[in-house]
């Protein structure tokens, strides 16, 4: 562990990263459209070795009552045990929490959904939309992924018809309420310098990370840090980072 | 008899299995049959903790099988089911008997199933997936096992039920079979037939399980050439 | 240990059962009408020393969407510690769950319950049948146990009336819509022969087992294999011994 | 008074104890107190797991009190409750006093208790079936304990209330009682009554524990004659 | 520990308490009104190092169905760890739900709520109080300070308005529905004498405790022993004690 | 600007802060902020159960955040839900940094904070009661950590959001600071903002909580002077 501790940092010292890339580079992503017909919209996303599927499903609920005329958003995540030994059967624990909340939030703070739109009647009937992944191989860089891939799952959903008492999934036709596109890119402190897009064996040996999640315009939606501390020079470079590599990806939408 | 997609009685749908989709994992694969998809990994053997729960003469299988929550039309919610729990049980049985658990005493081999979209037939593919998993990860085996369901519509026998023909059949009979021992390792049935049917049905899914059984050794040996 | 297992498989050998019954004999069966007065159906069945009471109970609730006018049944299992030292307290695992969906498939599958005659208001109102079990003592067989009690518990069934608010309990008088009596039997395989009803001693040594419900005609509605393989002789030979034994738990009744 | 179902004030419904009839059981009984109807079933001692929890002076005597589905008019939840984790710690505190516990230490004493049917008085049903199960499973005991709840309606005090006097009444007092000791091990109450008036109703409690004691005795050794 | 033990016993056998006490004394009792502004009522209440705040909260929700114009009390009780060392994370065990349930018996059976004045519509919409205790530190007695603390509490609620569809808690004028003042009050048997108000230390070695909630009427409303067996008499003389300690708790509100 | 309480836009709510308030504890602290209330406990360190969740080289800081049930308008229910969890989480990491956990390997501390009463604020006012009860329990620590939020309104950069503030708001941003090492340890935002006010909203935090370090200071003064 401390060879490959002592060989990663070294490479960031010397400007590269341990599998040749540059500090600022992502591995490669891949995007493939609508793999799951019984989605209403879903998104396979490959960055590197890390595969994650994210279907969006949309059923029918009450509105919350402070907000009666909006629809309402889930996002969900668990660690599923065969995509790494080191996830483990059973309900969410804090890493799923954190990785389905961030997510969460970088989707309904942007208001990159139209919740109103999602209002069938005022008070009694909302549209409720699911976003759940799938997570197939963790590779590192869980939260770029799984935001990328629920951004690109929303962007294909189409909405099932509704004639007031049952929903027809066999007719999607109307276009899904989508407002902005907002792409998370987490930056990772490695030794002293900032990379974007770590690998399993880079994110062990990280001493803080922090994902930003942009919209169109540049403006930050959400922040999370995770891990030790950082400086406010730190956090700036990061932010400004996160705003240039965000907009690259969703280049590729 | 005309089936909805213009299969014969006794064709199953389109199979396909690729192997070592999983980088993680010991071993694992997705199986295709039409819409459904499995894909499983294996983990293991490792020790079995906590220790009060290990086997002195052999390696616990362990399955868990579970569904992706946008697998199916009406969303599946998260955490087991009664019927995920039966199905994981079943499956363990099903896998089994073709594997060397002796070699590894106080050991646990874990195989996760997930089915990432269902339609009809996920226990059958996940399965036919977990057995290739399992060989990939170079667990020590006397034969695969091949699994496939059919049933009974009007006066004809017919494989791999899909889409309405579940709603149209007096019966659904799930198998896993393994050719070299020529043993059922799994059987299952819900319905309503003679047992001279019954017989017809099972033999009916043993002529597919070969085929299948075919299909995952060429996918495996696909997966040993890179 | 293996003394035991030695001693009962010798015995199959030789074509008798350690405790003296042939091959296809099963223990001996008692069945007690109606123990419980708060149920509105129940039964008490011993095979041997095993030991069961069914109650059923019937309650209102709303019918699953896609059969608005079907009622619905529920049929739980808890292997409870009372009943052997290998039971623990918690919430139902593994077998407690096989237990009760293999009860459950045998009176669904064999269409015994005219579920539509179990509806109140299509749409809103249907009867819930629940059958629930108490295991008193565990002696083996208990799928057939509580298969042969949950039949005669619904046998004896009376439904409550209801006048459209309240069910009222004191007052049990029309038939419940009973259509067919299947009837489990677990044929297991023991060394190389089969044998049905299983005490808890061979219970431990099986191969393989296979459940098979039958209906009155003769039919099969349910199988379910446990434990390890099977061939196909075996289990054609498995299945003509169920049907056999099947009829005798029947007349019984 | 006139009571619903024609018994004297001081008069318990019919009480019958049946010894052994959980042959897996170290020790078990049913009790029949009119319509309830409770069973025990004792396992150990055995070593208490995990051993954190276990006491290195004594055993612990652990009750887990518990209704079937089907004991009541409106079905009960299976699962634990408030109400019957309660009752299981008050069964516990009820029993513990009269075994020797101090002579299994890192020890647990499983008493289960399950109601099968369920009118009024299913915790001293459960705790007079429970002491004779501990006996029955030949655990070292300075006493059994017997239990019955009386209450007060109109100016009378009444004895083992069941149907809808639990309504009338003005209040509820169960009791268990060690009649060697003369010790209560129980005491609970519900309601609303002067403490003169709790005095009468736990004398009246305890008369009756003595006539309980007695079937228990005689249960015990119909039981030894076998 | 056993010198502890021999201490606190030998005090009690000269008539005195470890800390200078009489046997019959409670320590120092403090009461604060309504420290939570979001509650409709609260109290904090210190006896001695022993430290609660319970809040009283008011919601509308369905009556039971046997109770069809009567508004639903629910007490709950945690034992947070942030109040001792002995004290687990998770879901409350027994300790937990007996403190609640003998709080809840004490409020509920000296029928000090008039639960008919809670009832909004019948059998549709009525009042739901919840009553929860925040234990801030375990210094011994724990029943009796959440029972005062429940009392007072309740005693300083107000209802807020309601308007027939949502609950304005911004105003809050009507006086809640008290008709009794219940007090609970825990003997313990300690050595062979009985004291109230035990510390924590003294909590370890009694032999038996009983509850006794009295109500203003000088009636006994509920009781509760605790650990081991106790005689009649020594139930007779802490019956008495609990009055008369009671009617001096009552004295301070 | 005017603020709906009459504050300034980089002016703070009354801070009270108290510390050793629960005996029990091996360190204790109350913080109020305006109207939020939090209470934080700290026991330890002391051996980490079960064994394989002990680090050999580190004491793990463990941080539970509830709130109490009254604490908000509408009741929170008892048990943890997503976003304490997620608190939870995130206060561990504000505080971690300073705290010396390499001296005890293998041992847990554990850091319980109960919001008592809520107003906007929790978690950091949790945070802060939890830093200086860290170190009234005597654990060595390297600072201690202050923590504070603040947002957008209009064109102003406004300090502790309260009441109606925060529906105002463009963006809220609550961090935790490290005054000696000048480090951030909690970073979050939601909200809407271009990158340059995200930097000027962090420095008006960063300044605020130099302010309150002092307080946090001044209270564990007072405390040991008793």
């Amino acid at each position: 562990m401390n060879i490959q501790k002592e060989f990663i940092l070294r490479c960031v010292e010397e400007g590269k990263r341990a599998d040749g890339r540059g500090l600022e580079d992502f591995r490669k992503v891949e995007i493939e459209h609508n793999p799951i017909e019984n989605a209403e919209g879903s998104a396979r996303v490959k960055i590197g070795e890390t595969d994650v599927i994210v279907g969006v499903k949309l059923g029918t609920g009450e509105p919350f009552p402070d907000k009666p005329d909006d629809g309402v958003l889930i996002v969900t995540a668990e660690l599923s045990p065969i995509a790494s030994p080191k996830f483990e059967p059973g309900p969410p624990r804090e890493g799923a929490i954190e990785l389905a909340r961030v997510v969460d939030r970088g989707i309904r703070e942007s208001g990159s959904i139209d919740t109103k739109k999602l209002c069938i009647t005022p008070k009694e009937k909302v549209w409720c939309v699911f976003v759940d992944v799938q997570i197939i191989n963790h590779g590192g860089n869980l939260i770029d992924a799984y935001s990328l891939a629920a951004l690109t799952a929303l962007m294909n959903t189409k909405m099932p018809e509704y004639d007031g008492e049952k929903i027809d999934y066999s007719k999607k036709t109307k276009p899904f309420p989508l407002k902005d596109k907002p792409i998370a890119v987490t930056v990772c402190k490695l030794g002293n310098s900032l990379v974007v897009d770590p690998s399993l064996e880079e994110e062990e040996h990280i001493e803080a990370r922090l994902t930003v999640t942009t919209k169109e315009n540049g403006n930050v939606a959400a922040l999370q840090k995770g891990g030790g501390p950082l400086s406010l020079e730190e956090i700036e470079k990061a932010i400004a980072l996160s705003v240039k590599k965000g907009k690259e990806l969703r280049s590729l939408l | 008899m005309k089936r909805e997609d213009g299969r014969a009685v006794d064709e199953y749908r389109p199979l396909e299995i690729k192997v070592g989709i999983i980088p993680n994992a010991n071993g694992s694969a997705m199986v295709k049959m039409g819409k459904t998809v499995a894909i499983a990994g294996v983990y293991g053997p490792v020790e079995f903790l906590p220790k009060h729960k290990q086997l002195s003469d052999r390696a616990v299988l362990r399955c868990i099988y579970t569904m992706a929550p946008f697998s199916t039309e009406d969303r599946v919610r998260p955490g087991p089911s009664r019927r995920s729990t039966e199905i994981s049980m079943v499956t363990a049985n099903a896998l089994s008997p073709v594997v060397f658990l002796e070699e590894f005493p106080t050991s646990v081999i874990n195989v996760f199933i997930n089915i990432i979209q269902a339609n009809a037939g996920t226990r059958t593919a996940g399965i036919n997936a977990a057995s290739v998993a399992l060989a990939d990860a170079g667990i020590p085996m006397r034969d695969l096992v091949a699994s496939i369901a059919a049933g009974k519509i009007g006066d004809e026998y017919v494989l791999d039920l899909a889409g309405k023909e579940e709603e149209a059949t007096k019966a659904d009979i799930p198998i896993a079979y393994s050719p070299r021992a020529k043993q059922i390792t799994l059987l299952q049935m819900d319905g309503d037939l003679p047992p001279a049917d019954v017989k017809k049905v099972i033999e009916l899914n043993i002529k597919a399980c070969e085929k299948i059984y075919e299909t995952q050794k060429t996918a495996l040996k696909e997966r040993w050439k890179k």
